[in-house]
């Protein structure tokens, strides 16, 4: 779900750039340094990329029967690791806005911090930690995909209550209304993201 | 004369970028015949096969299966689909499965048919293409020509009565091509029905029982094999030239160097020909 | 992609990018200073609506089926701000009203800005402009090569879909995730062996470290320039009077 | 006889995973030569041309280029690869950036060339390959042959004494490749080298001066071209047959119905001389 061009003001619309701005530089560092080490990473995580952005429009049929896009963050995570996924959804969500209008340049900060910070790095912790506790591979592949699909959703519903606290109810009201309504959308999302996950794994076991 | 197995009449189709698909085509195969599309890149022959079994859905005109109009509903789409087989132009974006087993089990299995049928099936399909011996490899370790041979298994798995297959000779090497035209000659032969696009007009002269031509969008010309000398005008307007062989026999015929002999489809028949009546 | 044929399209693609940067900068900037005013607001954005229908001549129609989906969303996140959970009940406050105008409007400017930027501009240019702005290289280097490389999945995807549906793949839901797993597996293995082939390719032509390119030149980079930062600024005058 | 261009000596190669890449090849190419490469898909072309330019580099045997030994330091692959110019098969695996004219100008910007000069060669490497008009186009609207000419394109701009081209014509329908083949006659009359991979022993016959057979990763015959005929067996070894131009033309001369013309390469240039002796 992203935030779209313009909505934020612009004290969150800065405030959350900069909150991002951090990670997509230790990114940046990281895969500079990876990219030494061998210099065919640089083209890696440019197929990569595109690899994420084709992911992301690709059509699930939802459990509610509606249609709605992955947002590809759990599976890259698991393929190229979190930091290296910092500056690959910089520039996937760049691209939405750019080629899609899905997203915005002012709101580029928000979203890449749900979606590039917040779901990455959600989806590789899970995913060590369901490992850790003994979980299949196919349990861990879901938890981290589902759960980091949830929590991107999360806190951009965070993102929105803060910038708009409810006149009435302040900012839990605000949240609430926030991630009630999209959660029509999201859980379900959440659900046949995690099971194409755990499809694609166990397809690419198998190879 | 029977009913056409498939018929296209007067198809247009435009895709949702704009670009146009085809422009008033009308193609007709009958049941068992072998069917040389030909055209340049870009004329429509891809989309004209995706209408063949329903993937696209003509914006007018109709498409007719077996004389009956094609029905676009789920059930009807199934059952076109299992009729009609379709074999894209590239392997590695219709191989998808790990092992060659697997991939040609795709199709059955979505049949809904029960194990045991599948398995009989996939182990004939192999067998028709001669993959028999390959069938536990991964996919990802056949040479092109063989994974090209898996793509055609995983269709006759669904024992379609009409086999479409898009450009099925390019990127073959000289041995590989002639294995595929082997495979090819032992479908038609148990009665499968072929439609195949191609670039090469002297492939077609030496296969095809007809000859379509299209340009534009359009289905330009139809007609027997035999008969292409007699088209030339028609395949000088999309930029081709008669096969040098049938100058050559015409040629040859005239300086009485070529007896009674049947029409010639290819340089070397000729050559074997003229060799054969020289002893 | 509809944002791709109109920006390729369009009467001011060789316009430098440069300069269509710094009038949508203004633009962006115009529909910050006059959202305190809904009408202002409003103007703001149709004006940008109207310079790049009007101007870069981009149709109409395509324009709002660019729109629609950032249009929806619009709705379903202003009605949100709009309402307030009152006890056990819905219902609309005066305040709210006015942030969701505010809100709605703001957004409307800015969301015709970004639109006459990406509408009129290829996305080749674009990165050409961020080159010039000093992005970091990598950065650079993984756009260009996802911009590239995202076609070439695209029209994989599209084929590999149509092979699975003509056999039968995507006849129900269970077979549809199935199949597009598999799908999205073999894709992924493509993402190594693709980046090993333009490793290899770019070897052979010479390269050892970031990628680099001549940029496509302007002849009238500067006057266009020129011109676009005296309308940018006309035009977030124009905010800041109106609002 | 001067030296020549490229020479490879007894190389071995084995890839990695164990796959063999070359045993033994052996080849020499000379200076304003057209060269073709026949071999099966497998049979190693595409690694051959991988060490022509220092992308792989030999475990066992020696590289020459213009007579001294392919020197593997950085400076020295530098030298080499800006004057073995590399096109791949597929387009869509050697094209970098969207843009015709920045993928063009890549090669030259990484050979340290300033500004001016590199958007001086990208226009000349247009205009060679006839891509001028449409360079203003996104990579992803060309066509297909489209997209090769700009791959090739972007070697030319590096201007390279040796062009080495794997599989140029395969998958190019019969306008493209005459297209193409167009463009190699202009660069081949301004003094390039040529060496292209091919599967298609007519259009090696017709086009070549100088035909090297390959299989099993090693270069089993090295002729010129008019000297076909008297390699039947060689090319029988490795699968293919004799052009059937060759033995008509034989059977032509032998019944008078040629005349003192030089050797014919193609069936169509048979038919054309017939007719024009005919008058």
């Amino acid at each position: 779900m992203h935030i779209m061009e313009g909505f934020l003001p612009i004290e969150h619309a800065v405030g959350w750039s900069v909150a991002a701005a951090p990670f997509v530089a230790w990114g940046i560092r990281s895969v500079n340094r990876r990219i030494r080490e061998n210099p065919e990473q640089r083209m890696l995580l440019g197929v990569a990329a595109a690899f994420t952005f084709v992911l992301s429009a690709l059509k699930l049929p939802s459990v509610t029967g509606s249609c709605s896009h992955p947002t590809g963050t759990g599976l890259g995570a698991v393929l190229f690791g979190p930091a290296a996924m910092a500056p690959i959804g910089a520039v996937v969500l760049l691209f939405q806005a750019l080629l899609l209008a899905h997203g915005g340049l002012t709101t580029l900060g928000a979203n890449i911090f749900s979606m590039a910070v917040v779901g990455p790095f959600a989806a590789y912790g899970i995913f060590a930690l369901a490992r850790r506790l003994k979980a299949s591979l196919a349990v861990s592949v879901f938890l981290a995909a589902s759960l980091a699909d949830l929590l991107t959703y999360v806190t951009t519903s965070v993102q929105l209550a803060w910038a708009f606290p409810d006149p009435v109810g302040g900012f839990g009201a605000s949240f609430l209304k926030f991630a009630g309504i999209f959660a029509l959308t999201q859980i379900p999302l959440a659900i046949s993201e995690g099971l194409l996950t755990v499809v694609i794994c166990n397809a690419l076991a198998r190879f | 004369m029977s009913v056409p197995l498939l018929q296209l009449e007067d198809v247009h189709y435009r895709y949702p970028d704009g670009s146009a698909g085809l422009a008033g085509c009308s193609l007709s195969v009958s049941r068992g015949s072998r069917n040389a599309l030909i055209g340049a890149n870009g004329s429509g022959k891809t989309t004209l096969f995706q209408h063949c079994n329903g993937l696209l859905r003509p914006a007018t005109g109709r498409v007719h299966y077996a004389g009956t109009p094609v029905d676009y509903g789920r059930a009807g789409l199934r059952a076109l689909r299992s009729k009609v087989g379709l074999v894209f132009q590239n392997p590695d974006r219709q191989l998808f499965s790990a092992s060659v087993r697997e991939d040609v089990s795709f199709g059955p299995l979505n049949l809904g048919l029960s194990d045991a049928t599948v398995a009989a099936r996939v182990e004939a399909a192999l067998q028709a293409v001669g993959m028999d011996d390959l069938a536990h490899k991964p996919v990802q370790n056949l040479s092109f020509g063989q994974k090209k041979r898996v793509c055609i298994a995983g269709v006759l798995a669904m024992e379609p009565e009409l086999l479409v297959l898009d450009e099925p000779m390019a990127g073959l090497d000289q041995a590989m091509q002639e294995e595929l035209l082997a495979v090819l000659d032992g479908l038609h032969r148990r009665g499968m029905t072929i439609l195949l696009a191609t670039h090469d007009i002297h492939f077609a002269y030496r296969w095809a029982d007809r000859i379509h031509l299209m340009a534009a969008g359009r289905c330009c010309a139809s007609f027997d094999a035999p008969a292409l000398a007699g088209h030339e005008a028609e395949l000088a307007a999309i930029g081709l030239r008669l096969p040098s062989v049938i100058g050559l026999e015409r040629q040859l015929r005239q300086r009485g160097l070529l007896r009674g002999a049947p029409p010639i489809h290819s340089c070397s028949a000729l050559l074997a020909q003229l060799q054969q009546e020289d002893c | 992609m509809l944002i791709e044929q109109s920006a390729y399209a369009n009467r001011w693609r060789g316009v430098a990018p440069q300069a269509k940067g710094l009038f949508a900068l203004g633009g962006v900037t115009a529909a910050f200073v006059a959202a305190a005013t809904p009408a202002a607001g409003l103007g703001v954005a149709a004006l940008l609506a109207a310079v790049t229908i009007g101007g870069a001549r981009v149709s109409p129609l395509l324009y709002l089926r660019v729109a629609a989906p950032a249009l929806f969303f619009l709705a379903i996140s202003a009605l949100s701000l709009a309402v307030s959970v009152d006890g056990g009940g819905l219902q609309a406050t005066a305040a709210g009203t006015h942030q969701a105008a505010v809100v709605a409007t703001r957004s409307l400017g800015a969301l015709a800005a970004l639109l006459f930027l990406v509408l009129t501009t290829p996305l080749s240019d674009l990165i050409a402009l961020l080159r010039r702005l000093r992005t970091p290289e990598v950065l650079l280097d993984i756009m260009v090569l996802c911009y590239r490389t995202l076609f070439v999945f695209a029209a994989a995807l599209q084929d590999m879909r149509a092979a699975q549906a003509a056999r039968l793949g995507h006849l129900d839901r269970s077979r549809l995730l199935r199949s597009l797993g598999q799908m999205a597996a073999h894709l992924t293995l493509q993402v190594w062996q693709r980046s090993h082939a333009l490793h290899l390719a770019a070897l052979a032509r010479n390269n050892d470290g970031p990628l680099r390119f001549l940029g496509s030149r302007h002849p009238h980079a500067r006057r266009d320039a020129g011109l676009a930062g005296v309308a940018a600024l006309a035009l977030v005058l124009l905010a800041w009077s109106g609002r």
